[in-house]
C-alpha cells in the first residue's frame, strides 16, 4: 500500500524524515544546543528578538489549537494575552502579590473569560464566531485603556520581574532563556495533546461536525476546551510579557496584535507545530529584517505575505515529505 | 533541500542579527522615534528636524573631529517595537540617542538604555509617567504635562472660565494630560461638564459634538494631536459652538489650519515653543520647508535643539564616554537653542515651563496676547 | 438643549454616521453574500476611494471649482477606479484561492488590506492630507436643530445609491444571477450563467460603493489618511453582520442601527463617549448570541 | 419488547410536512429495514432518530429513555450509532484515527491529563486503540490502518464507517444505504457483516436500503415510509404482497423500486 500517501501529521513532513529515534534525539540535542548558544552568537538586539519570537511562539501555539486544530477563527486573540499581563501587572502593582502566585490567577482568569465568552458564542457560524472574537478583543483593550485599576492609556509600569529559587530574572539574556523553557514546554503540551482524545476530537469536529456528533463528540465542549486551552497559552505568554518588559499599554493588545499571532500561525501552516514555529519567526523577524528599508518595510512585509498566500496558500511548512 | 533551507535561513538571521560594523571615522546618532504606524507623520516630523541639526553641524565641522550620522529605530509607537528598536540601536554603538515621543513606547526603552549606559534626551515624550522610570541617564527637554496643565489653568482662570468640556482621543499622552486637567480644574472648584474620549482616526465626531453644546461650557480643551483636532474644531464650529477652544500641544502645528480651516480661527493652543513664531527658529524653519518640503511639525524644534544638545553635550565633554556625557548634560546650561535654554532639575526634567499661549489668526500660529 | 433637542440632534448625527457604515457594509455582504468571503480589505478601498477622489479633484477643481460639482465628478471616476481595482483585487488575489482553505483566503485579504494600507503610508509618508473641497455651511434651522445642506445631500446620495443598487439587484439581469449565484454556484453555473462575471460585477460594485463613502467622508470631513479605513472596515464589518450579513438589507439597516447606537451611545450616562465603542461591540454580541443570524439575514440551511 | 419506539413523530420544515405522526418500532434484536420511494423522509426520520432534527411532535425513545430532546451526541452516548447516506470519514486523518473517534463518549481524559500524560491516560489510550483496533478487524479490515482514510477505496471506506459506529459500542445501529455504490460481492459481504454484528454482538440493526433484494433477504421486519406516512410494516414477504406498497412505489417513480 505504498502507493498511497501517509496522513498528514502534526509534525509536517519531520516525522518522516527524522524516522528513526537516533536521528530524533540528534535534532532535538541540535536544536537545544543552537537555543543555548544563540544569544552569545546574535548579541544583546539578536537576543531581544530572539526573545520576542520564543513569546510568538508561545501565542502562536496556543491560538493553533484554537484555530489550527479546532478550526475557530479567532480574531480576538490578543484578549487572553492582555488578560494574562494585565492580571501580573495589577496585582503585583496594587496588591504586592508575587509573580508565581499571580501567574496560577492570570491561568484562572484567562479560563474564566474564555468560557464566559466562548460558551454562548461556540456554537455560532465560523464568520460569526470569528466577529465575536474581534469585538471582545476591542472590548478588552477599550476596557484596559478606560480603567483606572489598569492604569489608562499610559497602561501599567514598573512591574517587578520574577525571582525564581534565588535567581532575578532580570537582564534580557535571563528572559531569552525562561522564554526558551515556555516555548519547549509549549510545544511538549501541543503534541501531547494533538496526540490525545481531545486533539483528535477537535480534527474530527474541524473536519466534520455532524459526523463528529454522531460519534458522542460534544461539539460545543470540545472547541471550548480548544478555546480555554488558546487562552491560557495566551495569558502565560501575556504574564511574561509583562515581566519582561515591566510596562504594558493598552496598544499592546489591540486587533493589529491579534493579526500578527493569527498570521504566525497562518503564514507557517496552521496545525503543523514546526510551520507555526516557523511562521511565529517570520513575523518577528521579517519586520526586523527589514528595519533598514524604514517605511517601505511594512509594504514589503505585506507584499511578501501576498505573495506566500498565493502561491502556498497552506502554509510555508509543507504538509508532506517529498523524500 | 531541507538543509540546505535551514542553513540558508541561518545564515540571513545571522546576517541580519549580527551587529554591523561600524565605520571608525563617524559617530552614530541613535534617533527612536516612529516612522511607521498611526504616529508615523510625527515621527517623521521629529526624524527630520535631528536629520537636519546633524546636517548643520556636519557642515560645521562635525562633534570631537568626526563626523556624525544617524540611524532610525522605529518604534512604532508600540512597547514591543520600540524594546526592539531600542536594543537594535543600543547594539549598534550609538554614542547617544534623541527620541521618545509616544510616552507609552518610550517606558519600557528606558531600562535598555539605562543598562546600555546611553544618554537619552527625549524631545516630546512629557507624560508624567516617565519621570520615577528614569534611571538616571535620560533627560526630558519638553515640559511636562504639570507644566501645561498650569498654563492651561492659568490661561482659563484669567479669561474668567468656569466650565470646560476636556477630550482626549485614549493614548496615553492625551490621557495623562486630560486627567491632569480634570483633576486640577476640580481642585480649584471648577466644573468640568464633559469628559470624553475619541478614537483615533474616527473622523466623525458629531455625537461627541452635541453632547458637549447641549451641555454649553465656556470652554472647550483638546488634549490630543492636530489632525484629529482639526476635524472636532470643525465639527464643533460647524453645529453652533461659540466658546472658546484651546488644544494641547499635540495639536500646536500648522497643519491644524489645512484640516480645521476657517474653523480654527481664534483657537488657543498651549504649547511648546514652535518654530513659526520663535524669531530664533524663522532660519530653522525655511531650512527645514526647504529640505523637506513641507512646514516642521510639532515637535520638530525641540528635536532639533535635543540633537543640538547631544552635539553640545559631546563636544563639552571631549569624550564619548557615556558617564561623562551623562554628568555634562545634568549640568548644563545650554542656550544655543531655538527654543529657550536647556537646563535640567535634579529629575532630569526640563527646569523651566516652556509653555507658551497661542492664538490662531488668519490660518497661522501667532503669540496670544 | 432640551433633551428633545439632544434626541434630534443625535438622531441625525446617527442617521449620518449610519449612512456612511451602511455604504461600506453594503459591500462587505454584497461580497459575503456572492463568494461566502469576508473581504478584509474592504475598509483600505474606502480610504482609496477617498485619496482617488481627492486626486480626481485636485485635478478637475480648475476646472469644475472645489464645489459639489467638482466633488460630485471626482466621486464618481473615484467609484469607477476603485471599482476596477476591487476587480482586479479579486482576480489576482482572491480567485486563484477560492478553492484553498477559508482560513487562507481571509488571510490573504488581510495581506490585501495590509498592502494597501502601507502602500498609501509610503505614498503620503503617513501624512494627513487636507481633502481640498470647499462645500459651504448652509442649512436649515429647525429649532435647535441645525441640518446642514452638506448633511442632506450626503444623505441623500447615500440613500441614492443603496436604492439603485436595491433596484440593480432584484430587478435587473445581472442581480438576478447574482442571487442565483449567492444561492448556489455550481448550480448556477450549470444554468449558463457566467460566474466569473457575476463575481466581477459583484466586487465592482461593492468596491464602488465603499469609494463612494470614502470620497464623501473627504470631502465632507474635510481630511483623509491612510489608517481610515481601518476604523470604519471594523464598525462597517458589524453593521452587516448585525443586520445579517449577505443581507442588502440588512446591511443598510445595520449600518443605521450601529451609527444610532453610536450616537445616542455617546450621550448615554454610564456609557459616553469613552465606553460607546464596547456598548456597540457588546450589542452586536447580544444579537448574535440570541438572534445569530442577525436581524434580517436568512435563517441557517438545515444540516445534513 | 421493542429496543426503539417512535409515537407519533412529526417533523416539518418551513411549513411543509416532511413526516407525519409517525408510529415505528424496533423489535430488540432484529434486523429491520426502512424503504420507501426517493424523498419518502426516511433520512429525515434517521435525523430524528439521532438527535440532529427536532420533531415538532411525538416522542422518541430507546429502551424507555425519551431522546426527543437529546442532542446527537446525547443520543449515540445512549447507545444509537449512524452510519451516512454518503460516507463521512474524517478527512486528512488515518483509518484507526477514524474509528478511534467512536470511543471518545465512552471515555474521559481531558487536557491536564493529556499534557502529563497521566498513567490513566496511557491506559485509556491503549484501550481506545484496542477497541478500534479490534472493530476494524471484526469488519474485515486487517491492514493499511495508517492511511489517510479518504484515500481507501470506497467499499473500503463504507466497511470504515461501520467499524467507526460499532467502535461507539451501541446498542442499535442506524445504516443509511450501506450497500449504495457496493459491487455484487461487497454487497454478499455486507449482508454478512450486518448479521455477524447482530448474531455476534447482540447489536440491533436498522437499515435504509433501495437494493430490494438485499433487504429481502437481510431484515426481519421491514417498514415502508411514503410521504412522510409509515404505509406499512411486516416481514418481507408481507411487504412485497402489500398492495399499497407496490402502488407507492409504482406512483411515485418506475425506476426506484428494482423488484
Amino acid at each position: 500500500m505504498a502507493q498511497f500517501p501517509e496522513r498528514p501529521s502534526a509534525w509536517g513532513g519531520l516525522a518522516t524524515l527524522l524516522d528513526t529515534p537516533q536521528k530524533r534525539y540528534a535534532a532535538i540535542a541540535v536544536i537545544l544546543v543552537a537555543m543555548a548558544v544563540a544569544p552569545y552568537i546574535f548579541g544583546s538586539y539578536g537576543t531581544v528578538i530572539l526573545t520576542n519570537a520564543l513569546l510568538y511562539v508561545l501565542l502562536a501555539l496556543g491560538l493553533n489549537i484554537v484555530v489550527g486544530y479546532a478550526g475557530l477563527l479567532d480574531l480576538g486573540f490578543a484578549a487572553f494575552f492582555a488578560v494574562g499581563a494585565y492580571t501580573v501587572g495589577i496585582t503585583t502593582l496594587h496588591f504586592g502579590l508575587n509573580f508565581w502566585l499571580a501567574l496560577p490567577l492570570a491561568v484562572l482568569l484567562a479560563i474564566v473569560a474564555g468560557v464566559v465568552i466562548g460558551a454562548p458564542t461556540l456554537r455560532l457560524r465560523s464568520d460569526y464566531l470569528a466577529i465575536v472574537t474581534l469585538g471582545f478583543g476591542e472590548i478588552v483593550r477599550i476596557t484596559a485603556r478606560n480603567l483606572r485599576e489598569t492604569g489608562g492609556a499610559s497602561g501599567l509600569i514598573g512591574i517587578d520581574s520574577p525571582w525564581l529559587f534565588g535567581w532575578h530574572i532580570r537582564t534580557p539574556l535571563d528572559f531569552y532563556y525562561v522564554f526558551c523553557v515556555l516555548a519547549i514546554i509549549g510545544v511538549i503540551a501541543s503534541v501531547r495533546l494533538a496526540n490525545s482524545r481531545l486533539g483528535r476530537a477537535w480534527l474530527y469536529v474541524r473536519h466534520d461536525e455532524d459526523a463528529a456528533e454522531a460519534m458522542g463528540i460534544n461539539r460545543v465542549k470540545v472547541k471550548l476546551a480548544a478555546y480555554v486551552v488558546g487562552a491560557i497559552y495566551g495569558s502565560i505568554g501575556g504574564a511574561f510579557f509583562a515581566a519582561n518588559l515591566g510596562a504594558i499599554s493598552p496598544e499592546s493588545f489591540s486587533f493589529r496584535q491579534s493579526v500578527l499571532i493569527l498570521m504566525a500561525v497562518i503564514l507557517g501552516g496552521m496545525g503543523k507545530i514546526p510551520g507555526v514555529i516557523l511562521g511565529a519567526f517570520i513575523v518577528i523577524l521579517a519586520p526586523e529584517l527589514l528595519r533598514d528599508f524604514g517605511d517601505l518595510r511594512l509594504l514589503i512585509f505585506a507584499v511578501g505575505l501576498l505573495l506566500i498566500m498565493l502561491f502556498r496558500p497552506s502554509g510555508i511548512w509543507p504538509a508532506r515529505s517529498k523524500r | 533541500m531541507r538543509n540546505v533551507m535551514k542553513t540558508a535561513a541561518g545564515l540571513a538571521l545571522a546576517i541580519v542579527l549580527g551587529v554591523p560594523a561600524m565605520a571608525q571615522d563617524t559617530l552614530t546618532i541613535g534617533i527612536m522615534v516612529p516612522t511607521t504606524g498611526s504616529e508615523a507623520t510625527y515621527g517623521q516630523d521629529m526624524a527630520n528636524a535631528v536629520n537636519l541639526a546633524i546636517g548643520e553641524i556636519n557642515a560645521a565641522g562635525g562633534v570631537l573631529g568626526k563626523q556624525l550620522t544617524s540611524t532610525i529605530g522605529d518604534d512604532g509607537c508600540d512597547a514591543q517595537l520600540a524594546v526592539n528598536a531600542a536594543s537594535k540601536l543600543a547594539a549598534s554603538g550609538v554614542v547617544g540617542v534623541v527620541g521618545g515621543y509616544c510616552s507609552g513606547a518610550t517606558v519600557p526603552t528606558l531600562k535598555i538604555y539605562g543598562d546600555a549606559k546611553i544618554p537619552l534626551i527625549i524631545p516630546a515624550a512629557n507624560s508624567t509617567k516617565l519621570i520615577p522610570e528614569n534611571p538616571g541617564n535620560a533627560f526630558m527637554i519638553n515640559s511636562t504635562g504639570n507644566d501645561q496643565v498650569a498654563k492651561a489653568i492659568e490661561y482659563f482662570t484669567a479669561k474668567g472660565i468656569k466650565k470646560i468640556a476636556i477630550i482626549n482621543q485614549g493614548d496615553a499622552y492625551s490621557q495623562d494630560l486630560a486627567d491632569l486637567t480634570k483633576k486640577n480644574w476640580e481642585a480649584a472648584g471648577n466644573t468640568v461638564t464633559n469628559f470624553e474620549v475619541t478614537n483615533k482616526g474616527e473622523q466623525d465626531y458629531s455625537a461627541v459634538v452635541t453632547s458637549i453644546t447641549a451641555a454649553s461650557p465656556d470652554a472647550v480643551f483638546w488634549t490630543a494631536y492636530y489632525a484629529d483636532g482639526g476635524l472636532l474644531i470643525r465639527q464643533l464650529r460647524e453645529r453652533g459652538y461659540q466658546g472658546l477652544i484651546a488644544v494641547g500641544d499635540g495639536s500646536n502645528s500648522p497643519e491644524l489650519f489645512k484640516i480645521a480651516g476657517p474653523a480654527a480661527e481664534g483657537v488657543i493652543a498651549f504649547s511648546n515653543p514652535t518654530a513659526e513664531f520663535l524669531p530664533e527658529a524663522k532660519a530653522f524653519a525655511e531650512a527645514y520647508q526647504k529640505q523637506f518640503g513641507a512646514a516642521p511639525g510639532p515637535y520638530s524644534t525641540l528635536s532639533y535643539d535635543a540633537m543640538k544638545l547631544l552635539a553640545w553635550a559631546l563636544t563639552t565633554a571631549g569624550t564619548t564616554d557615556s558617564a561623562k556625557v551623562i554628568e555634562t548634560l545634568q549640568g548644563a546650561n545650554f542656550t544655543d537653542t531655538i527654543s529657550g535654554p536647556i537646563s535640567f532639575t535634579p529629575e532630569k526634567t526640563l527646569a523651566r515651563s516652556n509653555f507658551v499661549v497661542l492664538e490662531g489668526k488668519g490660518g497661522a500660529w501667532t503669540l496670544a496676547q | 438643549m432640551s433633551i428633545f433637542d439632544i434626541f434630534t440632534n443625535q438622531l441625525l448625527n446617527g442617521i449620518v454616521l449610519g449612512s456612511f457604515y451602511a455604504l461600506v457594509a453594503l459591500g462587505y455582504t454584497m461580497v459575503f453574500g456572492v463568494v461566502k468571503l469576508l473581504n478584509f480589505a474592504h475598509g483600505e478601498l474606502y480610504m482609496v476611494g477617498g485619496f482617488a477622489g481627492f486626486l480626481v479633484l485636485s485635478f478637475l477643481a480648475p476646472y469644475l471649482g472645489p464645489g459639489w460639482l467638482g466633488v460630485a465628478v471626482s466621486l464618481v471616476l473615484a467609484m469607477i477606479a476603485v471599482g476596477f481595482l476591487g476587480v482586479v483585487i479579486e482576480r489576482v488575489a482572491y480567485a486563484p484561492m477560492l478553492s484553498a482553505p477559508r482560513l487562507s483566503i481571509l488571510i490573504t485579504a488581510l495581506a490585501v488590506s495590509l498592502v494597501l494600507q502601507n502602500g498609501m503610508l509610503t505614498l503620503t509618508k503617513g501624512q494627513y492630507v487636507p481633502f481640498g473641497a470647499a462645500l459651504g455651511f448652509g442649512g436649515v434651522k429647525l429649532g435647535n436643530l441645525f441640518i446642514s445642506y452638506n448633511q442632506m445631500i450626503l444623505v441623500g446620495v447615500a440613500a441614492a445609491l443603496m436604492l439603485a443598487l436595491e433596484l440593480f439587484v432584484s430587478r435587473t439581469q445581472y442581480g438576478r444571477a447574482m442571487r442565483a449565484v449567492s444561492v448556489d454556484k455550481d448550480m448556477a453555473r450549470l444554468m449558463g450563467i457566467n460566474v466569473n462575471a457575476v463575481i466581477a460585477i459583484t466586487f465592482f460594485l461593492g468596491s464602488a460603493l465603499a469609494a463612494a463613502a470614502g470620497s464623501m467622508a473627504g470631502a465632507y470631513y474635510g481630511s483623509l489618511w491612510y489608517f481610515m479605513g481601518f476604523l470604519i472596515g471594523l464598525k462597517a464589518f458589524t453593521a452587516a453582520v448585525i443586520g445579517g450579513i449577505g443581507s442588502i438589507p440588512g446591511a443598510m439597516l445595520g449600518g443605521l442601527i450601529l451609527g444610532l447606537l453610536e450616537s445616542f451611545g455617546t450621550q448615554l450616562p454610564g456609557v459616553g463617549s469613552e465606553w460607546k465603542d464596547v456598548f456597540s461591540f457588546s450589542v452586536l454580541i447580544l444579537v448574535l448570541v440570541f438572534k445569530p443570524t442577525g436581524l434580517l439575514g436568512k435563517p441557517e440551511q438545515e444540516r445534513m | 419488547m421493542s429496543l426503539l419506539d417512535l409515537k407519533g413523530v412529526s417533523l416539518s420544515f418551513a411549513g411543509s410536512k416532511v413526516l407525519d405522526a409517525v408510529d415505528f418500532s424496533v423489535p430488540a434484536g432484529r434486523i429491520v429495514s426502512l424503504i420507501g420511494p426517493n424523498g419518502a423522509g426516511k433520512t429525515s426520520l434517521f435525523n430524528c432518530i439521532t438527535g440532529f432534527y427536532k420533531p415538532q411532535q411525538g416522542s422518541i425513545s430507546l429502551d424507555g429513555t425519551e431522546t426527543l430532546r437529546m442532542k446527537p451526541h446525547q443520543v449515540t452516548q445512549l447507545g444509537i450509532a449512524r452510519t451516512f447516506q454518503n460516507v463521512r470519514l474524517f478527512r486528512e486523518m488515518t483509518v484507526l484515527e477514524n474509528v478511534m473517534s467512536g470511543q471518545h463518549s465512552r471515555t474521559r481524559a481531558g487536557i491536564i491529563d493529556a499534557i502529563l500524560r497521566l498513567p490513566s491516560q496511557r491506559r485509556e489510550e491503549a484501550e481506545i486503540r484496542r477497541i478500534a483496533e479490534e472493530c476494524l478487524s471484526f469488519v474485515g479490515i486487517t491492514e493499511g490502518w495508517e492511511r489517510e482514510a479518504t484515500t481507501l477505496p470506497y467499499g473500503w471506506q463504507r466497511r470504515v464507517e461501520i467499524a467507526r459506529a460499532l467502535a461507539t459500542t451501541p446498542r442499535l445501529l442506524l445504516l443509511d444505504e450501506p450497500a449504495a455504490g457496493l459491487t455484487s460481492g461487497e454487497k454478499e459481504e455486507l449482508i454478512e457483516l450486518i448479521r455477524r454484528i447482530r448474531n455476534e454482538r447482540d447489536i440491533c440493526i436498522l437499515l435504509i436500503e433501495h437494493d430490494t433484494g438485499l433487504v429481502m433477504r437481510l431484515s426481519e421486519r421491514v417498514s415502508v415510509l411514503d410521504h412522510g406516512v409509515m404505509i406499512a410494516e411486516g416481514t418481507p414477504k408481507e411487504i412485497q404482497s402489500n398492495q399499497q406498497v407496490i402502488e407507492a412505489y409504482l406512483g411515485v417513480e418506475e425506476d426506484a423500486l428494482d423488484l
